[in-house]
């Protein structure tokens, strides 16, 4: 094939000996590696080291905060919770994503009820936990009350319990997050053209037929950038999960997952524990989930997408 | 506890300051029309003041940009200058628009009258740590901060980062003929004393109990329990819903067991419990009577339905109007729920029920105030912590926000007469939690984890008490 | 045959009803979503010691205290400036400086340029949580914490990757004629960004507003870099708001304090959604 | 104006497979009109855009007016060009548009709105002068585009195509126009289609190029009449030239079954060859008088005359580029003389017009 080896094929007029572009990135890659990257190195360096942060100076402890990481329960919890978002909240938030996207395909209101559907996603993650727990109180709650008064006492619950609480988060990500995803989807799915669809009808295709033979592959790749935006999604999310708990009252630690475990470990808390190399221990895995996930994901989902 | 504290810096610090530095020069070279973003202090402090109305901020310590934080004096009994300003800042805990800020902030407002010295108070709310910790590493000065004694002895005194405070002792209050040790019992500073020196000045001293309406006990004609078994059975008696209780927060939970455990076997058992390397301590008799009095109530159903999932405020809420009898907690809730409790409801405290051939001692939970090593102004926080204690001054604290307070001479009302009584009865006090919360963070995070669990009845007993064992000498092992 | 089509129609005939099930599901979704909106903002009208009593009661006045109390205890004023200057700054800054590196990696055909890319798309999947902490040291030592410059700078940070990661979708998808009229007519490699520019207009308006959006609801960064009254923006303020109306049990001022804080997004979004929309959809699909 | 001249221009993409371009060289005058054409893919826009400095040629020499500008960026070589899709800049205006270069240049702006206005007029644009790209019709973007090349009385014009996105009709009215406004401007331009008419129509002289490599550099009359090698005579002329595989031998042209007398001019020829014989220098007559026998597949009357679709028992020499095997040899003749279609008949070379080819090489063996 017509692939270069070593000369270029790049037209001479738009190419650049790295200097005149580097005027151009420069700054964006400055300030890039400022705030991000050079501190993302640091904090793997902190993860070795024993540090409050006030006043005292690092101490290499090697990888003392990661044994002790593998024993607690708590950072266990957070990690499971983690990864019970990415999947069990991944797998609800695509299935919801795709039926949606399918029916909203058809339905004359599309715009109108995408707009609705992608709103949570510019609220402040802090007004929308303030209204899932309104929703969700045990005895006065929104949802408790709406099942009482159309008489499914009996399907009230604690939404908040101990084996509910985790759940109810769950749901209330996939409430914020499956108008995000619908989104994407369907600039996937708008972009099939039509003539395939209607191809499809004149060969008499049932919509399960069209899914998976027409829509599924045409929407390939798209698919797998949401899935790569899922993986990262699913574990930086920390705002709602933190505001869910209300400021001042430390989160349930039923309700934790790892970014919230930083932020209790390092980061500020009723009753702060400062433990800097302990908290970059645990970013530091999540670093490493984020990069191995996405890795993952991408093998995958690696099939190439179709061009039309 | 106390780490050494050379000036070593970490190696990757300087690659990231060099770095943001580097940034911050190029963004003042490309733009002539943005020259405020440059790294001298003198353009950072512009624009702060152009961008606020000025009053709160306080102008840079250092006039070098690549300040270097001033370094902590290792004595803290080393007369320091004061801060050239006459500027105390202050970190509260407590947030805009509850009536403690209100008290404060009038306290604040005639010692800035009466003293011209400018205080640039931060109503940080309970997160006020987070703050304080910014602020210490970005050098700003800290003068003075106000919170819970239990938290602020984990973070800074235990670590060294406070100044004794036996000098204030010696401070005569202003406006009154006492001097600041007369009127604090040094029972409450002793909890917190390091090398026998005060550091945590307490200005409210809050304990916990359990909380009822004394009109509903006595419409149902249940007489005031004193022990276990007759606070079960006054429970059962009480009807539906007859502890509420908000179980999302965990050391809301942590409550009961922390308080028979100490029942059982004595201030400081549970603190020994939790700091035995071995975790054995936690196969005792006392705290296996404790865990068993637990589980009884969780089995008894004498618990509000649903209160393991319960929200804070949302069981305190119901109970302050009237679904429910008992509650745990703070003696800060008879201010807490006083916007919607019932009409005429009647705060009573209960000490927590005693228990067969255990002990008695009554919670003593502080709120004070610390002075860091890092403080630029220290004689102006010490002033005004003897200003505040005024006993007109800190009367506010009981008649506006319903807290007890360390002076003993100011008269309480009604709703908090039962926690006075109780703290002025009882044989001895303990600390929080027994402080187990203030002297091991981390290791409190795993107990209250299990704690939950047992409370919830999701663990039996003993379980229960193998995991915590076996957790506790895990802990002490790892550190 | 006749089968045949009996057949088909009992399918057809499962599959509408299916569908009508569909929708009444999506449907319901979106009512649900109204719902609280709706229920949000009634609320926030209502009185504090019956607000829970009765769900569903309209509001029983015009609780405009609420909204004072709400105002004062937000400090609006003072949170909505930082939160316009910090937002508004980090994201100008964030496209001043992106746009052109997205332009350059995309057009200027360098070598190297395609895994510089990735480089700065790697940034896209490093949580806030993996830097804050180095960054909060690094930021002090050079005076940065506490300070606004110190966290528009920072917001620059960490919109820098997405922006980029948009922006080079947009910029390849414009035609290179037009890049190569613009060199045939004389103009020098900023000249011809320039005219590239107005052209990926639409994807810069986009990324912008995407960032912004994301900028606007971010309350970590603020609240571990700031820590002054003064300097709080808009979402620390409503976590602190949140937490302190909880003490004091106001709940109606809370909600009060949501809905503020929800108006103007509410007004944005019915003006502009279709751009944010499609602009993320542009950059997810290219 | 200037002359432009190409010497041994090579160009490689990469390192395997023949060159894009090879070795061509171009002597093109001041004022002349250059049209490039060639089949899709044979290096006439890179030829274009290596002068216009779009490319870089990986050796060889390229000279505007007598002085090297290899290394002079695109910007500065003085050359306009007119781009297949116009890349009109949509955010300017049709005057903006046409001033773009003066503006860079730092023309000032009173005297560019003056020559913005000139050139607008010549081109019937004045009008449109405050509209955008976006609220023209394809012919008034066309002009614009022309405008702006215009405007800066560059050394030369490149112009990639720029019919094609036109309608028929348009096509050819702006055909005449841009032969029309080359000629009043004296300019200097090269010229790029693929398209043959107007090869033929617009061009003084013509390129044709095949795979990297030029094959003759001619008048349009010359380039007819006398083409240098098969492929030009089957790529210019339509329909295409009937090319039938055949031999010399001891003086006779041997062709199928048919052995002809070899004509005069090229009696020095021998072995094998290709016999050109374009359509109208096709005869049919009945049977058993012509040179070879043929079966009539179809016939269109095309109205003045009619083509005549024929399968011969001659093998055929088929280009890559055309049609199949049925449609290859086909004659063009007068409608009295229309045969039906399914008939036989026997088919008659004019002699005197064929073209001989080399068989291996392809090279013309007329001596015009």
């Amino acid at each position: 094939m017509g692939v270069p080896s070593t000369m270029d094929v790049s037209p001479p007029h738009l190419r650049h000996d790295g200097r005149r572009a580097g005027a151009f990135i420069a700054p964006a890659l400055a300030i890039y590696l400022a705030i991000i990257m050079a501190p993302t190195v640091a904090t793997v360096w902190i993860s070795f080291t024993e540090w409050r942060g006030i006043g005292d100076s690092p101490e290499f402890v090697g990888l003392e905060n990661y044994r002790h990481l593998l024993k607690s329960d708590t950072f266990w919890g957070s990690f499971n919770r983690t990864l019970a978002i990415l999947i069990a909240g991944g797998l609800v938030v695509f299935f919801f994503s795709f039926v949606f996207t399918m029916l909203l395909r058809e339905m004359r209101a599309k715009r109108f009820i995408r707009a609705v559907l992608f709103f949570p996603n510019i609220v402040p993650p802090v007004a929308l936990a303030i209204a899932w727990g309104v929703l969700l109180a045990p005895r006065n709650g929104l949802l408790n009350g709406f099942l009482e008064a159309i008489g499914l006492e009996s399907a009230t619950r604690t939404w908040l319990a101990p084996d509910l609480i985790f759940r109810s988060v769950i749901a209330g990500l996939v409430w914020i997050y499956t108008g995000f995803f619908i989104t994407i989807l369907m600039a996937g799915v708008d972009r099939i053209p039509k003539h395939f669809y209607e191809a499809a009808d004149l060969e008499g295709a049932t919509p399960r037929q069209k899914l998976f033979r027409v829509t599924l592959p045409l929407t390939w790749d798209v698919l797998s950038v949401a899935a790569v935006l899922w993986v990262i999604t699913a574990i930086k999310t920390f705002e709602f999960i933190y505001a869910f708990g209300g400021s001042g009252t430390d989160p349930s630690i039923s309700t934790w997952t790892l970014p919230v475990q930083v932020y209790a470990v390092a980061l500020g808390n009723r009753s702060p524990i400062f433990a800097l190399g302990q908290g970059s221990a645990i970013a530091v895995i999540m670093l490493a989930l984020v990069g191995v996930l996405v890795v993952l994901v991408r093998r995958i989902m690696r099939r190439r997408g179709v061009e039309f | 506890m106390t780490r050494k504290r050379d000036g070593g810096r970490p190696p990757w610090l300087a690659f990231v300051t060099a770095l943001l530095a580097l940034v911050l020069v190029a963004a003042a070279c490309g733009n002539d029309d943005d020259s405020d973003v440059s790294p001298t202090t003198e353009a950072v402090s512009e624009s702060e003041s152009d961008a606020g109305d000025g009053s709160a901020v306080a102008p840079e310590p250092e006039d070098d940009g690549g300040a270097v934080a001033p370094e902590p004096e290792d004595d803290g009994d080393t007369p320091e200058p004061e801060g050239e300003d006459g500027t105390l800042r202050y970190f509260s805990m407590w947030n805009e628009g509850e009536p403690q800020q209100e008290v404060l902030q009038g306290i604040i407002d005639s010692f800035e009258e009466d003293t011209g010295v400018e205080v640039d108070v931060l109503w940080a709310g309970r997160e006020v740590l987070t703050s304080v910790r910014a602020a210490l590493s970005a050098g700003d000065p800290v003068d003075l901060i106000g919170f819970e004694a239990e938290p602020l002895a984990g973070a800074l005194v235990n670590t060294g980062e406070t100044r004794s405070l036996a000098s204030v002792l010696e401070q005569q209050i202003p406006g009154e003929d006492v001097m600041v040790g007369d009127v604090i019992p040094s029972s409450f500073l002793d909890i917190y004393a390091v090398d026998g020196e005060p550091h945590i000045m307490p200005y409210v001293v809050n304990s916990s109990g359990i909380h009822y309406d004394g009109r509903r006990l006595t419409e149902l004609g249940i007489e005031r329990p004193k022990t276990w078994d007759e606070f079960i059975a006054a429970s059962l008696a009480a009807g539906e819903n007859a502890v509420q209780h908000d179980g999302l927060i965990n050391f809301y939970n942590a409550y009961w067991l922390y308080w028979l455990i100490v029942r059982h076997g004595g201030p400081g058992a549970f603190n020994a419990a939790a700091s035995d390397p071995t975790g054995e301590a936690w196969r005792s008799d006392a705290i296996a009577g404790a865990v068993e009095d637990l589980v009884e109530l969780v089995e008894s159903g004498a618990l509000a339905e649903g209160y393991e999932g319960s929200n804070w405020p949302i069981a305190q809420q119901e109970w302050a109007n009237g679904n429910g009898t008992f509650n745990i907690n703070g003696t800060w809730l008879a201010s807490e729920t006083a916007s919607y409790s019932s009409e005429g409801f009647e705060y009573r405290l209960l000490p927590f029920p005693t228990t067969e051939g255990g002990f008695e001692s009554a919670e003593v939970y502080q709120i004070g105030w610390v002075v860091p090593q890092a403080a630029d102004s220290p004689r102006a926080a010490q002033d005004f912590i003897a200003y505040a204690l005024n006993s007109e001054r800190l009367a506010g604290m009981v008649d506006v926000a319903k807290n007890l307070v360390p002076r003993s001479d100011i008269g309480v009302p009604p709703d908090l007469q039962d926690a006075v009584d109780m703290l002025a009865a009882s044989p001895a006090g303990h600390r929080p939690y027994d402080g187990v919360q203030g002297d091991y963070p981390e290791y409190w995070i795993e107990f209250m984890l299990l704690d939950d669990q047992l409370f919830f009845g999701q663990i039996s007993g003993e379980e229960f008490i193998d995991r915590i064992a076996a957790k506790t000498a895990e802990y002490w092992d790892s550190q | 045959m006749s089968t045949d089509v009996h057949v088909s129609s009992l399918q057809r005939g499962g599959r509408l009803a299916g569908r009508g099930i569909g929708r009444l599901f999506v449907w319901s979704w979106v009512l649900f979503s109204l719902a609280m909106l709706v229920w949000l903002i009634l609320a926030a009208f209502k009185r504090n010691n019956s607000v829970f009593r009765d769900l569903w009661a309209l509001p029983d006045s015009n609780e405009i205290q609420n909204f004072r109390d709400a105002w004062d205890l937000l400090n609006l004023a003072r949170t909505t400036l930082n939160s316009v200057l910090t937002v508004g700054g980090g994201t100008a800054l964030t496209m001043a400086v992106a746009a052109p590196a997205a332009y350059a990696l995309t057009r200027m055909y360098f070598r190297g340029a395609s895994p510089l890319i990735s480089f700065f798309a790697l940034g896209i999947g490093v949580p806030v949580h993996a830097i804050i902490i180095p960054l909060f040291v690094g930021l002090s030592e050079v005076n940065l914490t506490n300070n606004l410059w110190g966290l528009t700078l920072t917001y620059m940070g960490v919109s820098i990757p997405f922006a980029v990661f948009l922006m080079t979708g947009f910029f390849r998808s414009l035609p290179s004629e037009l890049e190569e009229a613009a060199v045939m007519e004389g103009a020098g490699p900023l000249r011809v960004f320039f005219v590239m520019l107005p052209l990926a207009r639409p994807g810069m308006v986009a990324s912008a507003l995407i960032v912004a959006v994301g900028l606007w609801n971010e309350f970590l960064l603020a609240l571990v870099l700031t820590y002054d009254v003064d300097k709080r923006t808009i979402g620390v303020g409503l976590l602190n708001t949140f937490g302190a109306m909880r003490y004091t049990s106001n709940w109606v001022g809370l909600f009060a304090s949501v809905v503020i804080m929800l108006t103007p997004l509410i007004i944005l979004y019915t003006w502009m959604s279709r751009r944010i929309i499609e602009g993320l959809t542009v950059g997810a699909t290219k | 104006m200037a002359s432009i001249s190409l010497h041994a221009v090579t160009k490689r993409f990469d390192d395997i497979g023949p060159p894009a371009l090879s070795e061509v060289d171009l002597e093109i005058e001041d004022g002349e009109f250059i049209v490039l054409v060639g089949p899709s893919g044979c290096g006439k826009t890179t030829l274009l855009r290596i002068v216009a400095g779009l490319e870089t040629a990986t050796t060889g020499e390229l000279l505007i007016g007598g002085s090297d500008i290899s290394g002079v960026p695109a910007g500065d070589r003085n050359i306009a060009m007119v781009f297949q899709n116009y890349a009109l800049f949509p955010h300017l205006t049709v005057a903006e548009n046409i001033g773009f270069g003066l503006k860079i240049r730092g023309t000032s702006k009173a005297e560019r709105r003056t020559t913005v206005e000139r050139v607008a007029s010549l081109l019937g644009l004045s009008p449109y002068l405050e509209r955008r790209p976006g609220e023209l019709s394809g012919g008034q973007r066309q002009r614009v585009a022309m405008g702006r090349a215009i405007v800066r009385q560059p050394a030369a014009f490149l112009m990639d195509e720029p019919l094609s996105n036109l309608d028929a009709k348009l096509r050819v009215e702006m055909r005449a126009e841009i032969s029309r406004m080359q000629r009043r401007l004296n300019a200097t331009t090269i010229y790029v289609t693929h398209d043959q008419t107007e090869a033929m129509t617009m061009g003084d002289r013509v390129v044709v190029l095949n795979k990297g490599v030029v094959q003759q550099i001619a008048s349009p009359a010359d380039l007819y009449r006398y083409p240098a090698n098969a492929f030009v005579a089957q790529f210019i002329g339509a329909p295409t030239m009937n090319m039938l595989v055949g031999s010399i031998a001891g003086g006779r042209l041997v062709v199928g079954t048919a052995q002809l007398k070899v004509p005069e001019r090229f009696e020095s020829a021998d072995g094998p060859v290709l016999v050109g014989a374009r359509p109208e220098h096709v005869h049919i007559g009945d049977r058993g008088i012509g040179h070879l026998g043929g079966h009539v597949v179809l016939v269109e009357h095309l109205g003045k005359e009619v083509q005549v679709h024929l399968e011969i028992d001659v093998p055929l020499d088929i280009d890559d580029a055309h049609g199949d095997a049925s449609e290859a040899f086909v004659a063009t003749v007068d409608p009295s003389e229309a045969p039906v279609e399914g008939s036989d008949v026997d088919i008659v070379l004019d002699l005197d017009q064929v073209h001989l080819f080399d068989r291996d090489s392809g090279l013309t063996l007329t001596r015009p």
